[in-house]
C-alpha cells in the first residue's frame, strides 16, 4: 500500500527534482573534501551555507502544503522548526557529556552554573539518539495535533488562524526565553561537540550532515508529491477551494486539516533538527513570529501550490539574504526584503514558480483555457467574505 | 533609620537651635563666603562638614546654595578656591555669587570644577534644607519640607518640630508636621505614653510608610506597651494595604488595558471594520511618537515656553502624518488587494519593514527623548493609591479618543458611508458613495488613530524604530479577543486583558503573566472564534 | 516546464557557488582585512551600529597612521541583522570568504555563543567589547569589556560602604535571560557572603522588551519601605530600561530613598530619556564619557569630527572596542603578522593605553584589567563619577561565588593552554 | 397533506408523538425555530418529506429558505425543534460531514464547485465510497468507479469537457456539475437551492427534465424563485413566509391562496 503510494508520486519531474537534490546533496560534500587548489573545490562555507538553504528550503515545503494545497496560513511554523531543532539541541547537548566547561558528566554547562541539581525529567532519555530522533518528529506532531485538533474543531479559519498560530508561536518564544524552563533561555543550546560519535565541526561530518539535509528535502518533496497524487491531495485542494461544499459531500473537513497540519509541522521539525547542527546553536529567537512570516514569503516568492515554488523561494530569498547582508548592502537589506513583500503580493501572486507554470500550461494546451482568477485568490476571497 | 551617622543628630541639632533663633529675628551680617567656599575644599566627608558649617550659619542664603549644591549648579574656580554657581554660557560658564547674588563674570571650562554630590550627601541636604524652609511662606514648599523631615525621622528635631507646629496655621502642614513629630517621637528615648499616642497619630496615616515606622518601633527590645500598640497598628494597616493591594492591581490593569486599547483602536478599524490586516499598524503608531519627537525637539530649540502644550501640538500632527501614511499605503497597495486578506498581511508586514528601516536611516536606531510635560509628571494619591499622572492621563485620553471614534462612525455621514462600504460595497457603490474615497479615508482614519496613539505611547515607552513591533501581536489579540467588527469589544477585550495580566503579574511574575494571558487568549478563541462581542448571522454560502 | 524549473534551480546553485567562490579568491594582498559583525538592522541595531563605526573610526585612524606592518587596514562590513544564526553564518563568510584577520563584533552573549563554534574552527580571533555574565574563556575570543567581578561586586561594594548609602537591603531586577541571571546568582551569593539575610533580598525578572513597570516598580516601592536602607540592581536589558526609569521617576522614587544601580544603562541609553527625574540613579561601568583625561577629550573630539556630528555620545562598549583594536594592532606588530595563532599568543601581556587615563592589560584568561567606576546620572544625560576602585581589577571569568567554577581558572599560555582549568582535580576540564 | 404542528402537553409525551409521525417520512421537520441576534429566521417551522417526493419550496427573500437547508444539513443547529431523517436519525445532533454521508446532498445557489479540480475529479472527490483522511491517502479508483463517473458524466452532459478545470465551465456548466457531484454521492435526498438561476430557457428546460429524472428515485427539494420553472417541476409546492410554512399544495392551490397573493403582491 505504501509503496503503491509512493510509486504514484514518481512522474518525470519528480524524477527530475529528486535526482538534482541527490546528485546536490552528494557532489558538493564530495568537492568540498577535495583540496583547496582543485579548480572545482567547494568552500566549507558554501556548503554550510546551502545546507542551511536545504533545511529553510524543507521548511518552506512544509508552509506550503498546509498554505498552498489546504489553504490554512500558519504563522506558527517557526515554532516547529525551532521544537525540532531543539529535540536534536538536546540531544547533541546530552552528547558533550563531561566535556563540558564544568565537566559535570550530567548536567549541560548552561544547568551548571545556574546551580541546577539534577537533570529535569523531560531531558531523559536525550542520551540516545533514537529517542531524540523520535521527539524530533513528535512533538512538533504532537503540539500540531492538540493546536490543530482544538482550532480546527472549532472551524477557526482564516486569519483568526493565522493570528491565533502566530500567538502560538510568540508564546512558545517567551516561554523558552524563561531560563526557569531548562532549556538554557535566550542563550540556548549550544557548544555542540559530535553526534552519533563523529565531530560535528569535522568536513566529512559536515559533508554527511548536508547529504542528510538534500535527502529529506527530498524526501519531504516525493512525501509531498505523493500526499498531493493520492485522493486525500485532491480533498486538501477542495478544502482550499471550497471548505464547505467539501462537507457537504461528506467529508470530515477538520480530520484532513489535522492530518496535513500535523503532518507538515514533522516535517518542519525533521528541518529544524537537520538545521541546528549545522549552525551550532538552536535558542528562542528561532520561535520569534517575523521568522514564521519570513517562510511565507519564500513560499509567496516561490509559488504556493506548487512544491517546486517554495524550494526555489526559499533558495532565492535565503540567497538574497546573505548577499544583501553583506558590505555597503547591509542598510537596505529591510527595504529589499519589505519591498519583495509587497512586490511578490501585488504582482506574481502565484509566484515565480507559479507564473511560469501558468505561461507554460497556457500555451501548449488547446483543451483548456487559463483560469481568468487564480483558484486559491478565489478560495480565500470566497473563504473571508463569508 | 536606627544606626545614626554622628554628623546628622549634630546638624540637626545646631539647625533645630537656629530655627529657633529665626523665630526671634535676630540679626545678620557676618560674611558667610569662608563657609560657602568650604563646599568646594576636599572629599564627600569634607564637603559633609562644609554642608554642617555652612547650615549653621543659618543665613537665609543657605538654603538657596544648599539647593545649587543639590542640583549639582555649584562649582569651584580653580584660581582661588572660591565657590560660584554657575551655568553653561557659550564655551564657559556664567559664574553668580552665591551670597549677594550679583553676576561675577565667566570662566572657561577649564578653569572651574563642578563639585559633586552623592546621594548620602543629597540626603543630608534634603534634610538641612527641609528643616530650613519649615518657615517658608510657600505652604506647598512647608508641606514638602515637613515631608522631608518626616522621611528622617530624626529626634533631634522634635524642639524644632513642636515650635513650628505651634506657630503652624495652615491645617495640612500641620497634619503633616505632627506626623513627622510622631515618627521622630518613636524613634526617641521618650516616655512610652508619648510613644503610643505617637504609634496612634503614624497609624491614622494608614500607608506603606506609615506600616514601615510601625515595624520599627514593633522590632524586638521596644517598650511592651509600645510594642503592642505597634504591632496591633501594624496589623490593622497590613490588612488595610492587602485590599488597597487589590483596588491597585484593577488600576494598574486599567491603566495597562488603556494602554492596549490606544494601540488596537486604530486596528478595530483597519482590521476590524475594513478586514485589512494591517502589520503596518505598528509602525503608524510609531511615526505618531516620532512626530511628537520632532515636535518636541522644534520646541525645545525655538519655543521652549510651548513645551508643556507640545503634546497638544503633536496629537493634530501626528494624526496627520499617520494618516498619510496610511492613504498612500491604501491608495498605492492595499486597495488592490481587498478580499485577500492574508496578502493584505503579507504586504503590510513588507511594508511595516520598509518604514522602521526608513525611519531607522533617517532618525537613526537609538531612542529618542521625548519629554513628559509638567502636567503628566508625578503622582497624586487616592486613598493609598498612588497615582501617576501620566498613566491617568493615557486613561483619560484612551477613552475619550474611543468615544469620539465612536461618534465619528455612528454620528457622522463619513461613519455611515464607512459602514455602508464595508458591509456592502456593491450596493453603497451603486448608491452613489464614492467606495475607493471612502476606503482610503477610513484606512486613514485607522492608521491616524494609531498615529495619535503614538503620542500618547511616547510618553511610557521607548520611542525607536523598533516602537511598533512591541504592540502588533498585544493589538491584534485585542481586537481578536474582543470581536473583530465591534468597536465595544476592543474597549471591553483591551481592558480585560490589562486587568488579568496585573492580576497574574504579582503571582506568575510578569513572563508567565504574559504567556498565560496569550494562552487564555488562543483557547478562547477556539471556544468562541470570533471574539467576545462576535456578531452572529446567517452565514453567507459561498 | 518542471525540466525548466529544474535547470533555473540547477543555474541558481551554480551561480550561488561561483559567486561564493569568486568574491573569496581574491582576497586582496595589499591590505589587511578587519572583519566588523555588528548588526545594523533589527532589535539590536540601536546598541550595535555605534560600534560599528567605532570600529570604522578606529581603522580610519590607524590608516592615518600608516595603517599595521605597512599594509593600510580595509574594513569589511557584514549586517548580521539581530539574527542569531545569521551571526555564525556571517562570521564564517567573514572568515573564510573575505578572509580577514580579526573580527570585531557581537554585543548580546547569544551572538557570541552563535559564532564561538566557527571562530574554533576557522582559528580566527573575535574582540567581543560589551560586558557579560562570565562563565566563558575561550582561545579564540578575547573579552574587552567587564565580568561581573569588573563591574556587579565593585558596584555592590560601594553601595553597602558608608559612602554609598550602607545599603542592607537588596531588589535584584533583570530581564529573564542568561546574563541577569547569572549576575543575580553570583550577587546573591556575594551579599549571603557578606551577611545579608534571604528576606532582604527580592529577585525579580520580566520580558525582553517589557514596558509595563507599574507593578514592579511598587513593589520595589513596597519592599524598600521597610525601614532599611534599599538599592535595587538592575540588569535590565536595552528598551526596557526607558520605560522603567520613566515609571521610577513617576511613582516618585527618588535615587536619595532608593538608589537604582544599572550595568546596562549607559550613556547611549540615557540620550532618549528626560533624565530630570533620575538624577542620582546610578551605572557602573569602567568607562564614562564625562571622564575627564587628555586621551578621552582627544578621543572624542576625534569621534565627533568622524561621525560629523558633535552631539553623539561615546560609551563604555566604545572603549572596550578602543582597547581591543588597540590591543590587537600592537599584538599583530609585535608578532610581526597576521596569523591567528601568533597573534592570539603575542596578544596575552599586551598593554595599551584605555581612555580613563591608565593602561589595560590583556591577561592570560583573555580578559582584560579594568578600573571600575560608579556614576551617577545627571540631568543632562551624563554620568559623573562619584566612586572608583582603588586600582585595576583583573576580568574573572569564572566566578568565585558559584559553587561550579570556583575551582576553575583559565590561562591560555603555554604549557597549560586551557580555558577551564580545575585547579581541585589538576584537569583541564572539557576536551 | 399539511404538516400540522403536534400540540402535547408533556415533553416526552411530545417527542413520542413526533417520532410516530416522523417513522413513515424522509425528512421530518417539526417546530425548528433559529434565531441570530434577535432576528427570528424560522420560527416552528413544521415540513415532512415523504421518501420519492419532489417538492418545491417558493418565498420572499428572506422567509428562511436557506436557513432551512442549513438546519437540515447540519451547518445551523436549531435553537429548538426536531428535524428527523429516515425515520429516527436526529439531524440536530451530527454535523455536515456525517449527515452528508448518511444521503443527504446539497447544492448552493452560487455554484459551488472545486474551480482548481478537474470536472473529472470534481466527481471522483464527490462518488460514496472512503470519507476518512486516511482511507483516501492510500485509495486507488477502482474500475467500477470509473464507470460510475463516466455514467454520471454523461447524464449532466459533460462527458466531453471531463479534462478541463472546473474554473473554466461556464455558469450553467457549473450547475450542472455541482448536481452531479450531488448524484455521485448518492443521495437519499437532495436540497437544490435555486438550481436555474442564471441559466438560459433552453438550459432551464434541461435542468427541469435532469431533476424529474432524478426524483423518479430519490426524494428532491427544490427551492426557486423562478415560477416557470416550478410550473414545469409539477410537484407539490410549500410556500415559505417569515419563518414558517404560510401555504402547501399544489402550484395552482396556492397560487390562489389569498394570503399568498397577499404576501407576494401585498397590501
Amino acid at each position: 500500500m505504501i509503496t503503491a503510494f509512493i510509486f504514484r508520486a514518481l512522474d518525470r519531474n519528480t524524477y527530475i527534482v529528486l535526482g538534482l537534490l541527490l546528485a546536490v546533496g552528494i557532489l558538493l560534500p564530495l568537492l568540498s573534501l577535495t583540496d583547496p587548489s582543485f579548480p572545482l573545490h567547494v568552500p566549507t562555507y558554501v556548503i554550510a551555507l546551502i545546507g542551511k538553504y536545504l533545511c529553510y528550503a524543507l521548511l518552506a515545503l512544509s508552509v506550503d502544503l498546509v498554505w498552498g494545497y489546504c489553504g490554512i496560513l500558519s504563522l506558527g511554523h517557526a515554532a516547529f522548526f525551532a521544537l525540532g531543532g531543539y529535540a536534536m539541541g538536546m540531544y547533541l547537548m546530552r552528547q558533550i557529556g563531561a566535556r563540558g566547561v564544568y565537566a559535570n558528566p550530567i548536567l549541560p554547562d548552561f544547568m551548571v552554573f545556574l546551580n541546577w541539581n539534577e537533570l529535569p525529567w523531560f531531558w531523559y532519555g536525550f542520551d540516545h539518539f533514537w529517542f531524540a530522533a523520535i521527539m524530533i518528529i513528535a512533538v512538533p506532531g504532537l503540539l500540531a495535533f492538540v493546536f490543530g485538533w482544538f482550532a480546527f474543531r472549532s472551524r477557526v479559519t482564516g486569519v483568526y488562524l493565522s493570528i491565533i498560530t502566530q500567538a502560538m508561536t510568540y508564546a512558545l518564544l517567551l516561554a523558552f526565553f524563561r531560563n526557569d524552563m531548562g532549556f538554557g533561555g535566550n542563550n540556548g543550546l549550544t557548544d555542540f561537540k559530535d553526534i552519533l560519535g563523529f565531530n560535528i565541526q569535522a568536513p566529512a561530518t559536515r559533508g554527511v550532515l548536508f547529504f542528510a539535509s538534500a535527502l529529506a528535502l527530498a524526501l519531504g518533496f516525493l512525501i509531498c508529491r505523493a500526499v498531493i497524487a493520492s485522493k486525500f491531495g485532491k480533498v486538501l485542494i477542495a478544502v482550499r477551494d471550497a471548505e464547505s461544499r467539501t462537507r457537504f459531500i461528506g467529508y470530515r473537513v477538520e480530520g484532513y486539516k489535522l492530518v496535513v497540519f500535523v503532518l507538515s509541522a514533522m516535517m518542519a521539525g525533521v528541518a529544524g533538527s537537520l538545521y541546528v547542527p549545522q549552525i551550532g546553536i538552536i535558542n528562542p529567537g528561532e520561535f520569534a513570529p517575523a521568522n514564521s512570516i519570513e517562510a511565507v514569503i519564500w513560499v509567496a516568492v516561490g509559488g504556493r501550490g506548487t512544491l517546486i515554488g517554495p524550494i526555489v523561494g526559499a533558495l532565492l530569498v535565503n540567497f538574497g539574504k546573505t548577499w544583501f547582508t553583506s558590505g555597503v548592502l547591509a542598510e537596505y537589506w529591510l527595504f529589499v526584503l519589505g519591498a519583495l513583500f509587497v512586490a511578490v503580493t501585488l504582482f506574481l501572486p502565484k509566484g515565480v514558480v507559479g507564473t511560469l507554470l501558468a505561461r507554460a500550461k497556457a500555451r501548449p494546451t488547446s483543451t483548456s483555457a487559463p483560469a481568468a482568477v487564480s483558484p486559491i485568490e478565489a478560495s480565500i476571497a470566497a473563504e473571508e467574505g463569508a | 533609620m536606627t544606626t545614626l551617622r554622628p554628623t546628622k543628630p549634630i546638624l540637626a541639632f545646631i539647625i533645630a537651635l537656629l530655627a529657633m533663633f529665626a523665630l526671634f529675628r535676630p540679626a545678620y551680617g557676618a560674611d558667610v563666603h569662608p563657609q560657602v567656599n568650604a563646599l568646594g575644599q576636599g572629599d564627600y566627608a569634607a564637603l559633609e562638614s562644609a554642608i554642617t558649617a555652612l547650615a549653621a550659619t543659618g543665613d537665609p542664603a543657605a538654603a538657596a546654595v544648599l539647593d545649587a549644591l543639590s542640583n549639582g549648579d555649584l562649582y569651584v574656580r580653580k584660581s582661588d578656591g572660591a565657590v560660584f554657581k554657575a551655568v553653561r554660557a557659550g564655551d564657559g560658564y556664567a559664574l553668580t555669587d552665591l551670597v549677594t547674588g550679583t553676576d561675577a563674570g565667566t570662566a572657561a571650562r577649564s578653569d572651574v570644577t563642578k563639585i559633586k554630590v552623592n546621594n548620602k550627601i543629597r540626603g543630608q541636604i534634603r534634610a538641612a534644607s527641609g528643616s530650613l524652609t519649615l518657615m517658608n511662606p510657600d505652604p506647598k514648599l512647608r508641606y514638602a519640607a515637613a515631608a522631608d523631615v518626616f522621611k528622617s525621622a530624626d529626634p533631634a528635631q522634635i524642639p524644632l518640630l513642636d515650635s513650628v507646629i505651634a506657630g503652624e496655621k495652615d491645617t495640612g502642614v500641620k497634619a503633616m508636621l505632627v506626623q513627622a513629630r510622631a515618627a521622630a517621637v518613636l524613634k526617641s528615648d521618650m516616655s512610652s505614653d508619648e510613644k503610643v499616642a505617637a504609634v496612634a497619630i503614624i497609624a491614622a496615616r494608614g500607608d506603606q510608610d506609615a506600616l514601615a515606622i510601625l515595624t520599627g518601633a514593633g522590632a524586638a527590645g521596644a517598650d511592651p506597651a509600645v510594642k503592642a500598640a505597634a504591632d496591633a497598628a501594624a496589623g490593622s494597616i497590613e490588612g488595610q494595604l492587602q485590599l488597597w493591594n487589590g483596588v491597585q492591581n484593577i488600576w494598574y490593569g486599567v491603566s495597562l488595558g488603556s494602554v492596549l486599547l490606544l494601540a488596537a483602536i486604530g486596528l478595530a478599524i483597519t482590521f476590524g471594520v475594513m478586514g485589512i490586516i494591517n502589520m503596518a499598524h505598528g509602525e503608524m503608531v510609531m511615526l505618531g511618537a516620532y512626530t511628537t519627537y520632532v515636535v518636541q525637539e522644534i520646541i525645545r530649540t525655538s519655543y521652549p515656553g510651548l513645551f508643556d502644550w507640545s503634546l497638544a501640538i503633536a496629537l493634530p500632527l501626528a494624526f496627520l502624518v499617520s494618516g498619510g501614511v496610511g492613504v498612500l499605503i491604501e491608495r498605492s497597495v492595499i486597495r488592490f488587494l481587498y478580499g485577500r486578506p492574508l496578502e493584505t498581511l503579507l504586504a503590510t508586514w513588507g511594508i511595516s519593514l520598509i518604514l522602521q528601516q526608513a525611519v531607522r536611516t533617517y532618525f537613526g536606531p537609538n531612542n529618542r527623548e521625548v519629554g513628559n510635560p509638567s502636567w503628566m509628571s508625578g503622582t497624586f494619591d487616592l486613598g493609598h493609591l498612588a497615582i501617576t499622572y501620566n498613566r491617568m492621563w493615557i486613561v483619560v485620553f484612551a477613552l475619550g479618543v474611543f468615544a469620539v471614534l465612536m461618534l465619528v462612525l455612528k454620528r457622522t455621514p463619513f461613519g455611515l458611508q464607512t459602514r455602508a462600504v464595508t458591509q456592502n460595497r456593491p450596493m453603497a457603490s451603486s448608491m452613489g458613495i464614492r467606495t475607493p474615497y471612502v476606503d482610503a479615508l477610513t484606512f486613514g482614519l485607522g492608521s491616524g488613530i494609531a498615529g495619535i496613539a503614538g503620542v500618547a505611547l511616547s510618553q511610557i515607552d521607548n520611542v525607536s524604530p523598533n516602537l511598533g513591533q512591541n504592540y502588533i501581536i498585544d493589538s491584534f489579540m485585542v481586537v481578536v479577543f474582543g470581536g473583530v467588527g465591534n468597536l465595544w469589544g476592543t474597549l471591553v477585550g483591551a481592558f480585560t486583558l490589562g486587568i488579568a495580566n496585573k492580576f497574574l503579574e504579582p503571582y506568575a511574575g510578569a513572563v508567565l503573566a504574559k504567556i498565560l494571558v496569550l494562552v487564555f487568549i488562543i483557547l478562547f478563541i477556539q471556544k468562541r472564534p470570533r471574539g467576545l462581542f462576535a456578531l452572529k448571522g446567517r452565514s453567507v454560502e459561498a | 516546464m518542471f525540466k525548466r524549473v529544474g535547470r533555473t534551480l540547477g543555474a541558481l546553485a551554480t551561480a550561488a557557488l561561483i559567486g561564493a567562490g569568486v568574491t573569496g579568491a581574491h582576497a586582496a594582498d595589499d591590505t589587511i582585512k578587519v572583519g566588523i559583525l555588528h548588526s545594523l538592522s533589527g532589535t539590536m541595531a540601536i546598541s550595535e551600529t555605534t560600534l560599528k563605526d567605532t570600529v570604522l573610526f578606529l581603522i580610519d585612524e590607524q590608516n592615518k597612521k600608516g595603517g599595521v606592518l605597512g599594509k593600510k587596514l580595509e574594513a569589511v562590513v557584514v549586517d548580521p541583522a539581530s539574527n542569531w544564526p545569521l551571526f555564525a553564518e556571517k562570521a564564517r563568510e567573514l572568515i573564510s570568504q573575505d578572509k580577514v584577520s580579526v573580527v570585531f563584533g557581537c554585543w548580546t552573549s547569544v551572538s557570541r555563543k552563535s559564532v564561538l563554534p566557527v571562530f574554533k574552527e576557522l582559528d580566527s580571533i573575535l574582540f567581543y567589547p560589551v560586558q557579560y555574565e562570565g562563565e566563558e574563556s575561550e582561545r579564540n575570543v578575547f573579552y574587552t569589556g567587564a565580568a561581573p567581578n569588573q563591574q556587579a561586586i565593585p558596584a555592590v561594594d560601594y553601595l553597602m560602604s558608608d559612602e554609598g548609602g550602607a545599603v542592607k537591603r537588596w531588589v535584584l531586577e533583570g530581564t529573564d535571560y542568561v546574563y541577569p541571571r547569572t549576575t543575580n546568582k553570583i550577587l546573591e551569593a556575594y551579599l549571603k557572603s557578606k551577611g545579608v539575610a534571604a528576606e532582604d533580598i527580592m529577585v525579580n525578572y520580566t520580558p525582553f522588551g517589557f514596558s509595563d513597570w507599574q507593578t514592579e516598580v511598587a513593589s520595589i516601592k513596597k519592599f524598600g519601605s521597610a525601614g532599611k536602607k534599599t538599592a535595587v540592581v538592575s540588569t535590565v536589558n536595552g528598551d526596557a530600561n526607558v520605560p522603567f526609569y520613566k515609571e521610577l521617576g513617576n511613582q516618585g522614587i527618588k535615587a536619595e530613598d532608593i538608589p537604582v544601580v544599572a550595568f546596562s544603562v549607559g550613556e547611549e541609553e540615557l540620550a532618549g530619556i528626560d533624565t530630570a527625574p533620575l538624577v542620582g540613579h546610578l551605572a557602573a561601568w569602567n568607562y564614562f564619557q564625562s571622564i575627564d583625561t587628555p586621551e578621552n577629550e582627544d578621543f572624542i573630539k576625534k569621534w565627533h569630527a568622524f561621525i560629523k556630528n558633535d552631539k553623539r555620545t561615546t560609551n563604555d562598549p566604545m572603549e572596550a572596542t578602543y582597547i581591543g583594536f588597540n590591543a590587537w594592532v600592537q599584538a599583530v606588530t609585535k608578532a610581526g603578522t597576521t596569523d591567528p595563532d601568533k597573534v592570539i599568543d603575542a596578544l596575552i601581556g599586551v598593554s595599551v593605553p584605555n581612555l580613563t587615563g591608565g593602561f589595560s592589560t590583556v591577561m592570560p584568561n583573555h580578559h582584560i584589567t579594568k578600573p571600575v567606576y560608579i556614576g551617577e546620572i545627571q540631568d543632562n544625560g551624563q554620568l559623573d563619577v562619584v566612586w572608583q576602585t582603588p586600582g585595576l581589577v583583573v576580568g574573572d571569568e569564572w566566578s568565585d561565588y558559584l559553587p561550579d567554577s570556583k575551582d576553575l581558572i583559565s590561562d591560555w599560555r603555554a604549557p597549560l593552554s586551557c580555558g577551564n582549568f580545575n585547579v581541585a582535580t589538576g584537569k583541564c576540564g572539557g576536551s | 397533506m399539511t404538516a400540522t404542528h403536534v400540540e402535547t402537553s408533556s415533553p416526552a409525551a411530545r417527542e413520542k408523538a413526533s417520532r410516530e409521525k416522523a417513522k413513515n417520512s424522509l425528512l421530518y421537520l417539526d417546530g425548528v425555530s433559529v434565531s441570530f441576534d434577535g432576528f427570528k429566521a424560522l420560527r416552528s417551522l413544521s415540513l415532512v418529506i415523504e421518501p420519492g417526493e419532489m417538492r418545491a419550496i417558493i418565498g420572499p427573500n428572506g422567509a428562511g429558505k436557506t436557513t432551512m437547508m442549513d438546519v437540515i444539513t447540519g451547518k445551523t443547529k436549531p435553537d429548538e425543534g426536531d428535524v428527523y431523517f429516515a425515520g429516527d436519525t436526529d439531524l440536530t445532533r451530527m454535523d455536515e460531514a456525517s449527515i452528508a454521508s448518511l444521503g443527504i446532498g446539497r447544492k448552493f445557489q452560487k455554484p459551488t464547485v472545486f474551480e482548481s479540480h478537474t470536472v473529472w475529479n470534481n466527481i471522483d472527490l464527490a462518488l460514496a465510497g472512503v470519507r476518512g483522511p486516511f482511507a483516501t491517502l492510500f485509495h486507488r479508483t477502482s474500475l467500477r468507479e470509473t464507470a460510475r463517473i463516466e455514467e454520471i458524466l454523461d447524464i449532466i452532459r459533460l462527458a466531453d469537457k471531463k479534462e478541463w478545470l472546473a474554473a473554466n465551465l461556464s455558469h450553467g456548466q457549473k450547475q450542472w456539475l455541482e448536481i452531479g457531484m450531488l448524484l455521485a454521492q448518492e443521495p437519499q435526498l437532495l436540497l437544490v437551492d435555486e438550481p436555474v438561476a442564471g441559466m438560459t430557457d433552453a438550459e432551464t428546460r434541461e435542468t427541469a427534465a435532469l431533476l424529474r429524472e432524478i426524483a423518479k428515485t430519490k426524494s428532491v427539494v427544490v427551492v426557486e424563485h423562478d415560477m416557470s420553472f416550478v410550473r414545469e417541476l409539477d410537484v407539490k409546492v410549500t410556500v415559505l413566509h417569515q419563518g414558517s410554512v404560510l401555504s402547501e399544495g399544489t402550484l395552482d392551490a396556492v397560487s390562489a391562496d389569498p394570503t399568498v397573493i397577499e404576501v407576494y403582491l401585498g397590501r
